[in-house]
């Protein structure tokens, strides 16, 4: 039987490699791909600790949630992103500083 | 035929943006010549944003192959198998454009039965070019069993021809003075039989494709062609008919007695959508059909016993001068502007070719279509990239 | 055991995918890697008797949001493809933030004893079925109308800005 | 001086590929290893250690389980393959009829039925063709990616009681996930061959799969709502007794229900008239386009995989699953007739109706379906609501209008029987000239 700690351990990495994404890259995808890390990160920390009885099945239901908005962000995000696209021609987020379309 | 006033000029070029939703990225899209529905070697490039059209360029040539420098070199019965080659699909039609633009130059008459056989294969071969048409058609729509309904009738337009010609697509069967032999014992039974079994057979495809409600919303109010474009352009044919124009050779200016037959100018109504729409175009060919079947049958009736040709030396002298004889293809006006210094072949023969005309249309009305309106609406013109290129 | 080796299994995917979406300069390649990120993550839920969060986490994200984000990247990419490499700078300054950040959260992690309390058997759909409309029902619905929202909001941001020309010509006839 | 010489002529023909294969099995299948050897032989290896350290060190005391586990799956595959390989010769041979033709009549002998069979032969021979500027890794995995997916599907997808893989609390959810991964496949592959053709075909794939996954979803929800579960057993199960009490015809929302979920079913496996990733005429091949060999056969499997598995979906959740439908006892053979009956309904709508277009693709869904599906999941839950003794009226009023769903469905089964009758009693009048006198009895 295993522990919580490897799955804390792995969500903890998760977490970093999608900051470090986020941080190291300029296309606003990319940057995306970086933050459905991070989420995914913390929905399997919760699992995790509901699955060792902590807080009983509330971790799970946060999870969903948490995939729930992962999904309305990408779909507003995209959105956007192809809004931006179609302003300036690229999806390079430094090129975004106007903020006028 | 009413005064048209042409207002759209013919204007190739496009410069100007068409907005869009969310624009993405251009894409230049080589369509053709190794493409299933551009019906032979014709490429069209296309710039596209999106599923949407921008702008569409037919480049041709692919299929050039010096017919009317041909037609300069060997004598005018030596031409007619060249005439085959040009629209492969309507051959007889082919064939009897050149032998009546020769025999009004040299001033050969034909005798009667010659002329209702001739109108008798010209017709046939309507019917099965038409049925050629109305197939692939079904096969750009993505409906493949209406191909091979078409495919099956257009068998036996093929086996009569074979058994009267010889040949099941080149038949060079109409040539100059006449056709080339009388017809074989149970012919005329055997078309009666075919016409029979044919005319039901327009019923059902009506029912399987032309009223299809998804056929129908992919053709109707796609590539509106108005009539005075398609006059401005020179569509013919049933691209000039689909817009809603009765002009038909075969009434305007008779040939082959034609104006001793009954029929009627079918033309596109807008049924479902604007006139001068895919679907009206590819409505009319159907229509013709049934008119064909018309003529057909009463030229059966009228032909009558005699000689189906006329003595005409094997090589040809034509008297100096130029004609210039058109013919209602089932594609369109097919023109012959046959010039003759007096010698046994063709000082210059210029060939008008309905496909030709009618693909320059494709420019003017692509931009603004999706992607697969472009198969629709190449389908719907129906060009044989033998006449285009030539 | 056999947990352990399928827990590793699918926690290398997952970590081999982020390293390489972060030395990846191949925008395509990177949302493919997130795509295996996401289907090990579903895997590990497997592994955590987590099956409904498993398959939604399989039928949401990688049916839905994974496969809109590669749209939205072959509709973006190709041409004036951003910088997807970072300086020399950056990347050091992205060493040590990650490398602080990961000690840290290592280290508390495995300082505390985490006392093993019962394993929930609870994985069942009416369960959390419940719990989604008992206890989580306020969440619930603030949820569906932040779905609403945003599919308004993306319909408005991706609506025609001006009227396409060929809208008009097949009017009545795009509609099936 | 001149001489002529004759050119050797070598038939290679299907047939006789087939026959070589059985005379002289070596001059196929040597080569085939030469190129396979070395991945055939690292797996081989992988396998066999992976096997004995599996069992050795942890399976021992589930052995009996494992074993059954490897025999289910193998089963599976082997009926998976079946499943491709008849469904592509049908596909042929249903094609063939509608169209007046015979399809393919000389391989085997008895109605070409060995054709998928050396179709499969001959493109596992071809070449390995990658185009120069594709991109390597995803070209070659884009093919799994699709195929592996819709295998999956049947793990959790029970055939009856007690014939099912893993019988997961899930299994609805499962099937539909790994359905929807078979997409990216699709995408990858599109994206993969550096082909604007097949660019277009992806992005076409994705729209459409995206938006028709919503209303598959919700018309199967509708069922769901009407059960209580989403255990695919379970939904099964409910449905014993016969044609009446299967789950089409309890109430009127799922009737309606069942139909949507089998157009938006023909779009989530790209069948006509929603084969818009691959149209021929439009886009060459589309996704596919620049595959060929056994790349190609692996998406070509894949397709008749899904179809076969989104109909097995609309067996066990609308038809009655492994229930005969006179009441009898139950049998996987039940399931797999009707779903097969469903596959064939499939290529029947697809040799007669022309393509959508992608535009009325997505207003069909986003405009007609989405709304339709959402409005019976909801009539189905107030059903729900209502359907029960506290309500005898409507208790009432339901049962007599389940009554009449039936008979409204034993309708339209006659009515098909009566064509599929008319027309084989005039199959020399509807046949064309060449295929009659090949047809039986003729």
């Amino acid at each position: 039987m295993m522990g919580l700690t490897p799955y804390l351990i792995l969500s903890a990495i998760l977490l970093v490699l999608g900051i470090a994404i986020i941080i190291s890259k300029r296309n606003a995808i990319a940057m995306l791909i970086g933050v459905e890390f991070i989420l995914n990160a913390a929905a399997l920390n919760m699992v995790a600790f509901s699955r060792h009885g902590i807080g009983a099945l509330s971790g799970q239901t946060a999870a969903l949630f948490v995939i729930v908005l992962a999904a309305a962000e990408a779909v507003v995000a995209l959105a956007i992103f192809l809004n931006f696209y179609h302003t300036i021609s690229t999806v390079d987020i430094d090129r975004g500083d106007q903020l006028k379309g | 035929m009413k005064e048209i006033e042409l207002q759209c000029q013919p204007d190739l070029l496009y410069d100007g943006e068409i907005p869009s939703d969310v624009r993405t990225e251009e894409l230049m899209l080589n369509m053709g010549p190794q493409h299933p529905s551009t019906h032979g070697v014709l490429r069209v490039v296309l710039q596209t944003d999106g599923e949407l059209v921008l702008k569409a360029t037919p480049y041709i040539g692919y299929l050039h192959r010096c017919a009317e420098k041909i037609a300069e070199k060997v004598t005018y019965r030596q031409f007619t198998p060249y005439t085959d080659r040009l629209d492969y699909l309507a051959a007889m039609n082919n064939n009897l454009g050149f032998a009546l633009a020769v025999e009004k130059l040299g001033g050969i008459e034909v005798p009667p039965r010659a002329d209702y056989l001739r109108v008798i294969f010209a017709e046939l071969n309507r019917i099965g070019s038409h049925l050629m048409a109305t197939g692939s058609y079904g096969l750009d729509m993505g409906a493949f069993t209406p191909l091979v309904y078409c495919f099956r009738e257009r068998e036996w337009i093929m086996d009569l021809f074979e058994s009267a010609s010889g040949a099941r697509l080149t038949y060079s069967y109409i040539t100059i003075g006449g056709v080339r032999e009388d017809l074989p014992d149970g012919w005329v039974q055997r078309c009666r039989e075919f016409l029979d079994y044919f005319e039901p057979k327009i019923t059902e495809y009506n029912n399987l494709l032309s009223y299809n409600h998804i056929f129908i919303n992919r053709t109707g109010n796609v590539g509106v062609c108005p009539a005075d474009l398609a006059v401005a352009y020179g569509g013919t044919g049933p691209c000039l008919r689909g817009s809603g124009l009765a002009w038909d050779l075969r009434k305007a200016t008779p040939y082959c007695r034609y104006n001793e037959f009954d029929f009627d100018i079918p033309v596109g109504r807008g049924q479902n959508g604007a006139v001068g729409d895919c679907w009206d175009r590819y409505f009319v060919r159907i229509l013709e059909m049934v008119q064909s079947v018309r003529i057909v049958r009463q030229a059966l009736d009228k032909l009558t016993d005699g000689p189906v040709q006329t003595k005409v030396p094997r090589i040809v002298k034509l008297p100096a001068g130029e004609v210039y004889y058109e013919v209602e293809n089932p594609r369109g006006q097919l023109g012959f502007h046959l010039v003759s210094d007096g010698g046994t072949s063709a000082y210059r023969l210029k060939i008008r070719g309905p496909s030709f005309c009618n693909l320059s249309v494709l420019p003017v009305l692509a931009p603004n279509c999706l992607l697969a309106d472009i198969s629709a609406l190449l389908g719907s013109i129906d060009i044989v990239m033998g006449e285009v290129d030539r | 055991m056999l947990e352990i080796v399928i827990f590793i299994l699918f926690a290398a995917v997952a970590v081999i995918a982020g390293l390489a979406i972060l030395v990846s300069t191949n925008i395509v390649r990177m949302a493919y890697w997130l795509i295996a990120m996401l289907i090990s993550v579903a895997g590990l839920y497997f592994l955590m008797g987590a099956y409904f969060l498993g398959v939604i986490q399989i039928l949401v994200y990688v049916g839905g949001v994974a496969v809109l984000l590669v749209f939205g990247v072959m509709l973006t990419s190709r041409q004036m493809a951003p910088k997807l490499r970072p300086g020399r700078v950056e990347a050091l300054w992205l060493t040590v933030v990650a490398a602080v950040l990961l000690s840290g959260l290592i280290l508390s992690v495995v300082r505390v004893r985490w006392e093993p309390g019962a394993v929930v058997a609870g994985n069942s759909v009416a369960e959390i079925g419940r719990s989604l409309l008992g206890e989580f029902l306020g969440p619930f619905e603030l949820v569906s109308v932040l779905l609403l929202v945003a599919m308004l909001g993306a319909a408005y941001l991706a609506r025609p800005k001006t009227p396409v020309q060929g809208a008009q010509q097949r009017k009545g006839t795009t509609a099936l | 001086m001149y001489t002529y010489e004759r050119p050797k002529v070598e038939y290679k023909g299907l047939s006789l590929t087939i026959v070589r294969l059985a005379t002289k099995w070596g001059a196929i299948g040597i080569p085939l290893l030469l190129r396979f050897a070395w991945g055939v032989f690292f797996a081989a290896v992988v396998a066999v250690v992976a096997f004995v350290w599996i069992v050795g060190r942890f399976i021992n005391p589930l052995l009996p389980w494992f074993i059954r586990d490897v025999v289910v799956v193998v089963g599976l595959l082997a009926f998976v393959c079946i499943v491709a390989i008849i469904g592509i010769w049908g596909e042929r041979k249903v094609s063939g009829r509608i169209q007046s033709r015979l399809g393919p009549m000389r391989t085997g002998h008895w109605h070409g039925w060995a054709q998928s069979l050396a179709d499969g032969l001959k493109f596992v021979q071809k070449e390995d063709l990658i185009p120069r500027d594709a991109d390597q890794p995803l070209f070659r995995l884009a093919p799994y990616v699709a195929l592996v997916p819709a295998f999956c599907a049947y793990l959790a997808l029970p055939f009856g009681v007690g014939w099912v893989f893993r019988s997961a609390d899930v299994s609805l959810l499962f099937v539909l996930a790994m359905l929807a991964i078979e997409v990216l496949g699709v995408i990858m592959a599109g994206w993969a061959s550096n082909s604007k053709w097949s660019l277009y075909g992806a992005m076409r794939e994705g729209c459409q799969l995206v938006s028709y996954e919503i209303p598959m979803g919700l018309s199967l929800l509708a069922a769901v709502v009407a059960t209580g579960s989403v255990n695919l057993i379970e939904l099964g199960e409910v449905q014993s007794g016969g044609w009446f009490s299967w789950l089409i015809f309890q109430n009127p929302f799922l009737f309606l229900a069942f139909f949507t979920y089998y157009i938006a079913s023909l779009a989530s496996c790209k069948r006509s008239p929603f084969d818009l990733p691959e149209g021929e005429s439009e886009l060459v091949a589309g996704f596919h386009t620049e595959y060929s060999g056994f790349r190609f056969v692996m998406f070509f499997f894949a397709e008749y995989v899904a179809m076969f598995a989104v109909s097995a979906l609309a067996t066990i959740i609308f038809l009655g699953g492994w229930h005969s439908p006179i009441g009898g006892p139950s049998s996987p053979l039940w399931f797999v007739l009707k779903s097969t009956f469903l596959v064939w309904v499939q290529m029947w709508v697809r040799w007669t109706l022309p393509r959508i277009r992608i535009d009325q693709v997505m207003h069909a869904c986003v405009k007609y379906l989405l709304p339709f599906t959402l409005l019976l999941f909801l009539g189905s839950s107030l059903w729900q609501l209502y359907d029960n003794p506290a309500h005898p009226a409507f208790k009432t009023f339901a049962h007599l209008l389940h009554y009449g769903l039936g008979c409204v469905g034993l309708l339209l089964l006659g009515l098909y029987f009566t064509g599929m009758g008319y027309g084989y009693y005039n199959r020399n009048r509807l046949v064309g000239q060449m295929a009659r006198k090949h047809l039986p009895g003729a």
